[in-house]
């Protein structure tokens, strides 16, 4: 009994975003011109994968009490790598392959090595090698275009079976595998600890910038599996600036509706998931509303307005003012 | 005395803060099998001793030893895996974590490279258990547990260590006196295990019961090493404050009835079910005591009074009239004149990293600001004679408040609310963590305070604060005033056993140190 | 007595040592390092001319880098710049367009919008406990929907007025740019605010514990939500002076500003938790971006080249003097 | 499935095919009225607010109105996949033809084949498609690059220093021009030395650029800017540069620039076409949908004026917007916006 209560705090965040993402999707969906059919569920879950991985990335190190403000970046830099190497043969494929994750690796590394070791704020950190990875995406590709594994790229953006997208089987594979493992690993709790207090999680003796330098990393290498699969996607590359920030700016939008905590130490990748599944959702809801096109962007922010106010209703419990703050 | 190789040795260890020596050439022997008491002023360097030993700072000259082999370690972490533990005087828990993953935080169980979280928890429970906290349950978060549990979580985590030397700084500050019994059974058990234990404390009745030797520290040296027992306490704290001892406690003025209503009131205050229809009242010039275990809606109390609470029922008088106090804004107004120093300095007292000055600002803008606009020589002005007043040993007022030491720390959140010269103060166990001699201006100033017309209700951990220094003594009991004591009848004697809710005639088994 | 005295002026002396942060004055030598190594591609960025029109373009960063800093300071950020800034603009042209009375109002009414968009943002943070860098998103998504709604719907007048020119490139002092002056006043006022007055020590009580600040009696939703609503009014304010410096307004003018803002601010030693910073700073931060920006802009390297400069060089000019002490 | 068919297309003079070689297509006929989605991305600027104005606008005229059941327009936003995802929802929910402005040439292969099997129409405009498989409504962006480089080749007797205000970095449409406008210059024969900076089709973004440029590298013989010209003279203005050649777009403020300070020396070629290309776009669509013959790739007329030919309230309007982009007539198509007809239509919807 009280074990389940336990439970169920623990997983607030991640059950309320779970449920602001039914409702939604059950209105679009009911709403739908083509009804609840297997394309629909397909394309829905094509475009929210990718950001669901890149939101994935941003939870992980905002868990920390960091942010990643370069995931987009990294995302649009793997795909216009990709759009070179993840071709030809198999084995050309594969190898294509295990060096985009292997880049995003870098990247991540890279910002978690400057946040540790130089001692800077991540949120200017990376912005600027945001910047950089943005730098080198424009060397790759200075013109949108380059191709991919079609074969490949269409496997992983079908149907399994016929009725389940395989994009949604990645996904649930890659949280299993990197988010399950990592969250219940000594250095995952470490992470969360560093997010909660860092200054108590070092006297503690927990590895604090281990914790830190693993966020950053597996945030890299989530933002290459969304940018992989943006390739898959789009079949090609192309260095789009203002697309990488809307996805930076969508992650934390998504993290956020997942019921993690900013200010770190409470979260997980799963809300976050559901969280941008739920921003991707609101998206669709203007293709089954008539509005008026002008109109549109108005309606996108009321929503998001709304969705990110509902935690607000909380507050309308506390009964102890200093709850507010945390 | 001892002549058995120490099983730690640290031979001049020296610290410097900018200017401030806070640790001057000291050394230190530890035993194995012995508790070893630390005691020493606010500031007298004992807390920074200590994270010399384990690695948090690193000395700026001097050598230790563990076993005969020299060692410095780099991290706290380093220490642990040495066996050297210490529970420090800033709490170290992860507040969003569980008690559980708390006490595992640094080597917990794993399995296939993932923490195996039931055995995990079996072992929590054990280290809970042996700490004499079996009640918390170890999914909780830490941020939920109040203050004194959190300390036994502490004392747990240190314990599932396995440490060889454990070290305790002021871990029992916030702990309540049955909580402090089970501990200390826990410590005398761990002595006969072996273990070599270092205990800071102010607390002049757990040393006598613990300790088999002690060192006195002052101004960053260690000034004497003696056996327990060998020295009676005025001795003792002379050795600490470097000159001579006087009465702990202030005289008790006799109050005299003046027919004006009171300067506080409640009348059948409530909230939820934690405050249970809680009516008293305080006069100006007079001390209350809030006495009774930890957790029994004491802080509740204190910030219901404060405008903290939502939803509050019932009524709250001053002067007479009944006001509606719906934050701390309008408990510091001008008509209402309410104070609240809390619980814990660290995250509701002080803004840490800022300067004394703006720390004792905070609270009393309305002092030297018209329109907003700060009027820097009244505040100047004021502040330097705060700081006079209440005897803030800081350098300058622009130092960040974290530079000094915990008692200092603990008098500027005093000297802030004093700032705005309120009427009514609310203290929640103001002299947590701090010294004797500090205490006893703390009292004084309390006095004087209530000489001067305020009316003052106090919080304490401590009894001895609530018979020496209280005119009356309202001991609550889950969320309710249990019992009133007034003058002769404040005994630690009624105090705990009304305390413990039972009747006052019959034995109680609560043993206090 | 004496002793006193002396006391009084060892106080006095730590005071003044206090005030010049050795970030500060780092990133004074940061600029002076930037333009050394301007000038060795060309003498021109030594020129006068050159560095009157890099302050003027640096006032319109700074005047909105001055609201973004008051909420960093508080430990929140706006990431509601971009629109705001556009409807600062666009409501004051659309204003200005109506006769006499609405050449008089226009500048109010295009920092009142802002101030309104900042409000609301403000009340979600203090009042409804959002946390800010979800709920400004949001505005910003409103904001944004409001002005494609209304540059569709109502045929908008968007020329600046003749004020609006003459605030933004007018000279009343001769050789010194109106907009520098407006800077310069603003940055006063910002200077006077943050260290003279209540709100000003309120906002770093706040940042730096919001439990202690609130528990002290500090109204803090009081002032969060103030500091939220100047940063609005700056933001807009920012757009009106570039309205002035286009002659009109325009849809994304706004765009540019958000990120260099943050950064501006971080690199100027504003802790991004609050409670630590100083305007000063902040204006260093500001001249950095722009003579960046600008060096960069005109040497003639690719785009790519361009952003991975810019990235890198504001991760070591962070290096040298950014880091955070442990 | 549309059959690949011999040219000419239904209506010659406005469905002009790109090239020689360019294939026609006859869609199986439909029967009317059809269901019609505009598949937009980005909509926060001004070029693309009046995009769409346009495009209601022209849907609502009668005789297109009457062969409309439905006409359904979504923005996206930035990304690229939001946009693939909002035509497979068009494709699923049964319209007959989509018309996009793609956010990315390349990136829509996938569902081109789709659009292919379900028989729909795919038509693109603006930033158009990589593709055979889609009909483009194509504006020829090197072309226009191309035409703005030979302006300034003919206006400047000797060559010399010309300012190249670009685009965004990273997408086609950008360095098609560039590589058009660097192609005619390199060829011309005379001395060229161009600074480029990067303006982003933004006014505020190319006037800070040229504000730069001008102070440290000018002052120029010449300007070209692909877009943000509004700006860039207004840089110049204040630079007190001198008025000199310009190749630029559409923009009204620009050629409002252009009349008033042609006897200074602001000689301009102001070539684009505008946001009324999407009318275009919907006429090749329904077209197709009635079973006539189109070219797989159209080529767009530029809307071209050059000094000393702009003509007041009708080349530029000084009562309109300076955001507000000129040349919105295909006299060949039947299409010709006035701008109150644009900025007008919408006052009375609302
Ligand atoms: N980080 C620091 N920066 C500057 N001075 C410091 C710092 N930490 C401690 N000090 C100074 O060093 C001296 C010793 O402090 P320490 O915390 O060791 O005292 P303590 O004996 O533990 O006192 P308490 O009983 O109040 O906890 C004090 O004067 C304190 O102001
Ligand atoms: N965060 C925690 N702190 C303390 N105990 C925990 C925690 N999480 C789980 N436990 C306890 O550890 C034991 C085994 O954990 P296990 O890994 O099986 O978790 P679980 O029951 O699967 O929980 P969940 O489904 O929430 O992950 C259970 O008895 C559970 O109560
Ligand atoms: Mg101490
Ligand atoms: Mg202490």
């Amino acid at each position: 009994m009280t074990e389940w209560r336990f439970w169920l705090a623990e997983q607030r965040g991640t059950l309320l975003a779970i449920g602001i993402f039914v409702a939604m999707f059950l209105i679009y969906a009911t709403n739908h011109p083509a009804g609840f059919s297997a394309n629909m569920v397909q394309t829905a879950a094509n475009k929210a994968t990718l950001l669901a991985f890149v939101a994935m990335a941003q939870a992980i190190v905002v868990i920390t009490a960091g942010i990643d403000l370069s995931v987009g970046m990294i995302l649009t830099l793997t795909n216009c790598l990709a759009s070179w190497i993840v071709v030809g043969t198999a084995t050309e494929t594969a190898l294509g392959v295990a060096g985009v994750l292997g880049t995003g690796l870098v990247c991540g590394m890279i910002n978690g090595a400057i946040v540790i070791f130089g001692r800077l704020q991540p949120i200017v950190t990376t912005i600027a090698t945001g910047a950089m990875y943005y730098g080198i995406a424009l060397f790759l590709r200075p013109n949108p275009g380059g191709s991919v594994n079609e074969t490949l790229a269409d496997a992983l953006t079908g149907r399994l079976f016929g009725v389940l997208p395989t994009s949604l089987v990645t996904l649930t594979l890659v949280a299993l595998l990197i988010w399950v493992p990592y969250s219940r690993s000594v250095v995952g709790r470490a992470a969360f600890a560093t997010g909660s207090s860092e200054v108590a999680a070092y006297m503690s003796g927990a590895p604090v910038r281990a914790a830190k330098f693993a966020a950053y990393t597996l945030a890299g290498l989530l933002s290459a599996i969304g940018g992989l699969f943006l390739t898959f996607f789009s079949y090609t590359g192309e260095a789009a600036y203002a697309s990488g920030n809307a996805y930076t700016l969508f992650s934390i939008a998504a993290v956020v509706l997942g019921g993690v905590s900013l200010m770190g130490g409470r979260g997980s990748a799963i809300g976050a998931i559901f969280g941008a599944l739920a921003f991707r959702t609101i998206g669709d809801l203007l293709f089954v509303f008539d509005f008026d096109p002008l109109w549109q962007p108005l309606f996108q922010g009321l929503v998001l307005m709304l969705a990110v106010s509902i935690g607000a209703f909380g507050l309308v419990r506390v009964r102890n003012r200093l709850e507010w703050f945390g | 005395m001892i002549a058995a190789e120490p099983l730690f040795r640290a031979e001049g260890l020296s610290k410097r803060y900018g200017g401030v020596i806070a640790l001057d050439r000291a050394d230190l022997e530890v035993h194995p099998g012995r508790i070893h008491a630390i005691l020493g002023e606010n500031g007298a360097g004992k807390s920074t001793l200590i994270k010399l030993m384990v690695g948090v700072v690193a000395p700026d000259e001097g050598r230790m030893t563990l076993q005969g082999r020299e060692v410095a370690f780099a991290r706290p972490a380093a220490a642990t895996d040495a066996g050297v533990v210490c529970i420090f005087q800033e709490l170290s828990l992860i507040p969003d974590l569980s008690v559980a993953d708390n006490i595992m935080i640094s080597h917990p169980p794993t399995r296939l490279g993932m923490i195996d979280r039931r055995r995990q928890r079996a072992i929590a429970e054990q280290a809970l258990h042996r700490a004499g906290a079996g009640d918390i349950h170890p999914r909780a978060l830490v941020k939920d547990l109040p203050l004194s549990r959190r300390q036994m979580v502490e004392i747990a985590k240190a314990l599932a260590r396995r440490p060889k030397i454990l070290i305790l700084d002021e871990a029992t500050s916030a702990l309540t006196a049955s909580d402090v019994s089970k501990v200390f059974e826990v410590l005398k058990r761990l002595r006969t295990e072996g273990l070599a234990l270092l205990y800071i404390s102010h607390r002049m009745h757990e040393i006598a019961e613990l300790a088999d030797e002690c060192s006195v520290f002052r101004n960053g040296r260690r000034i004497s090493t003696f056996a327990a027992g060998t020295k009676t306490d005025a001795e003792v704290i002379e050795l600490m404050i470097g000159r001579e001892y006087k009465h702990a406690f202030p005289d008790k003025p006799v109050r005299k009835s003046n027919g004006r209503p009171p300067a506080l009131q409640c009348k059948r205050l409530g909230w939820g079910d934690r405050l249970k229809d809680i009516s008293f009242s305080l006069h100006a010039g007079e001390i209350i005591g809030l006495g009774g275990l930890d957790g029994q809606g004491q802080r509740e109390l204190l910030l219901a009074l404060f405008g903290v609470l939502r939803d509050c029922r019932g009524d709250i008088l001053i002067d007479g009239d009944t006001v509606k106090i719906d934050s701390p804004v309008a408990a510091k107004s001008d008509h209402i004149g309410l104070a609240l120093i809390p619980e814990d300095r660290k995250t509701e007292g002080l803004m840490l990293p800022m300067s004394v000055r703006d720390n004792l600002s905070a609270a009393a803008f309305d002092r030297f600001a018209t329109f907003g606009i700060i009027d820097r020589q009244r505040q100047s002005a004021l502040i330097d004679e705060m700081i006079r007043l209440i005897e803030i040993k800081t350098a300058s007022p622009d130092l960040p408040v974290s530079a000094l030491s915990g008692g200092n720390q603990q008098k500027v959140v005093i000297a802030k609310w004093l700032m705005n010269r309120p009427r009514i103060i609310l203290l929640n166990d103001p002299t947590r963590g701090i010294d004797v001699g500090t205490k006893q201006e703390i009292y004084r100033l309390l006095r004087r305070l209530a000489d001067d017309g305020a009316a003052i209700l106090l919080y304490s951990t401590d009894y001895d604060e609530l018979i020496g220094c209280c005119d009356r003594v309202l001991v609550m009991y889950d969320g309710a005033i249990r019992r009133e004591l007034a003058g002769a009848e404040i005994t630690e004697r009624a105090l705990i056993s009304s305390a413990l809710n039972v009747d006052d005639h019959e034995p109680t088994e609560a043993s206090v140190g | 007595m004496s002793d006193a005295m002396a006391s009084q002026q060892a106080h006095r002396g730590i005071a003044m040592l206090r005030r010049i942060d050795p970030a500060v004055a780092a990133s004074f030598g940061c600029i002076l390092l930037l333009l050394l190594v301007g000038s060795l591609y060309s003498r021109s960025f030594l020129s006068p001319d050159y560095l009157l029109q890099q302050l003027k373009v640096a006032s319109f960063l700074g005047v909105i880098a001055t609201g973004m800093m008051l909420v960093i300071l508080l430990g929140q950020i706006d990431l509601s710049v971009p629109w705001v800034v556009t409807t600062g603009a666009m409501m004051a042209c659309a204003v200005a367009s109506h006769g006499t009375a609405g050449v008089i109002l226009a500048i109010p009414c295009g920092i009142l919008c802002g101030a309104a968009i900042g409000f609301l943002n403000g009340i979600g943070v203090a009042y409804l406990r959002i946390p800010s860098m979800i709920i400004t998103l949001a505005t910003n998504a409103v904001a944004q929907g409001l002005m494609v709604a209304y540059t569709g719907g109502f045929s908008p007048q968007d020329s600046a007025s003749k004020a609006m020119r003459y605030l933004a490139t007018g000279n009343v002092v001769p050789g010194l740019p109106n907009a520098v002056l407006v800077w310069a006043i603003i940055g006063a006022a910002a200077i006077w605010l943050l260290s003279r007055t209540t709100f000003g020590r309120a906002i770093y009580a706040i940042g730096n514990r919001e439990r202690a600040a609130y528990l002290s009696g500090i109204d803090t939703r009081r002032v969060t939500m103030l500091a939220f609503a100047l940063s609005g009014a700056l933001s807009a304010f920012g757009g009106v002076l570039l309205a002035g410096y286009a002659s009109k307004a325009a849809q994304s003018m706004g765009d540019a500003y958000l990120l260099p803002s943050i950064a501006a601010v971080v690199l100027g030693g504003t802790h991004i938790l609050g409670g630590r910073g100083s305007y000063l700073g902040t204006v260093a931060g500001v001249v950095l971006i722009t003579l960046l920006q600008s060096i960069l802009s005109v040497m003639q390297i690719s785009e790519a080249g361009r952003q991975l400069i810019y990235g890198a060089v504001i991760i070591l000019m962070l290096l040298i003097y950014g880091r955070q002490k442990v | 499935e549309p059959e690949t068919v011999k040219g000419p297309a239904a209506e010659p003079e406005c469905m002009v095919p790109w090239a020689g070689d360019t294939k026609f297509f006859k869609f199986p006929a439909k029967k009317g009225p059809y269901r019609v989605a505009l598949a937009n991305g980005y909509i926060a600027n001004t070029w693309r607010i009046q995009m769409i104005q346009t495009a209601k606008a022209y849907a609502a005229q009668p005789e297109v109105k009457a062969k409309l059941k439905e006409f359904k327009v979504v923005s996206t936003g930035e990304d690229v996949p939001a946009q693939i995802s909002a035509i497979n929802n068009f494709i699923d929910s049964g319209y007959d033809a989509i018309v996009v402005n793609a956010q990315n040439p390349t990136a829509f292969g996938p569902v081109i084949k789709r659009a292919k099997q379900a028989g729909v129409v795919l038509v693109a405009f603006d930033n158009i498609l990589a593709t055979e498989d889609a009909i483009n409504v194509n504006v020829d962006q090197k072309g226009l690059g191309e035409l703005w480089a030979k302006w300034l080749v003919k206006n400047v007797a000797d060559g010399g220093k010309v300012l190249e205000v670009r685009g965004v970095a990273g997408t086609s449409v950008d360095t098609d021009r560039h590589n058009g406008f660097h192609s005619v210059l390199n060829g011309s024969g005379k001395k060229w030395q161009v600074t480029e900076v990067v303006g982003k089709w933004d006014d505020g973004v190319a006037q800070k650029a040229t504000a730069d440029a001008i102070a440290t590298n000018g002052p120029f013989d010449a300007i070209s800017g692909q877009g943000g010209d509004t700006g860039i003279v207004q840089a110049m203005l204040d630079a007190k540069h001198k008025m000199v050649p310009f190749g630029g777009e559409t923009e009204n403020g620009f050629r409002k620039f252009c009349a008033a300070k042609a006897s200074e020396g602001l000689k301009c070629s102001s070539a684009g076409t505008g946001p009324a290309q999407v009318a275009v776009a919907i006429k090749v669509a329904l077209a197709a949908l009635e079973g006539k013959v189109v070219p797989q790739s159209v080529k767009l007329p530029l809307a071209v004026v050059e000094d000393p030919n702009f003509k007041k309230d009708q080349d530029y309007f000084p009562a309109q917007s300076d955001n507000f982009f000129v040349g919105n007539s295909f006299p060949t198509c039947g299409i010709n916006f006035t701008a109150q007809e644009i900025m007008g239509q919408s006052k009375e919807n609302q």
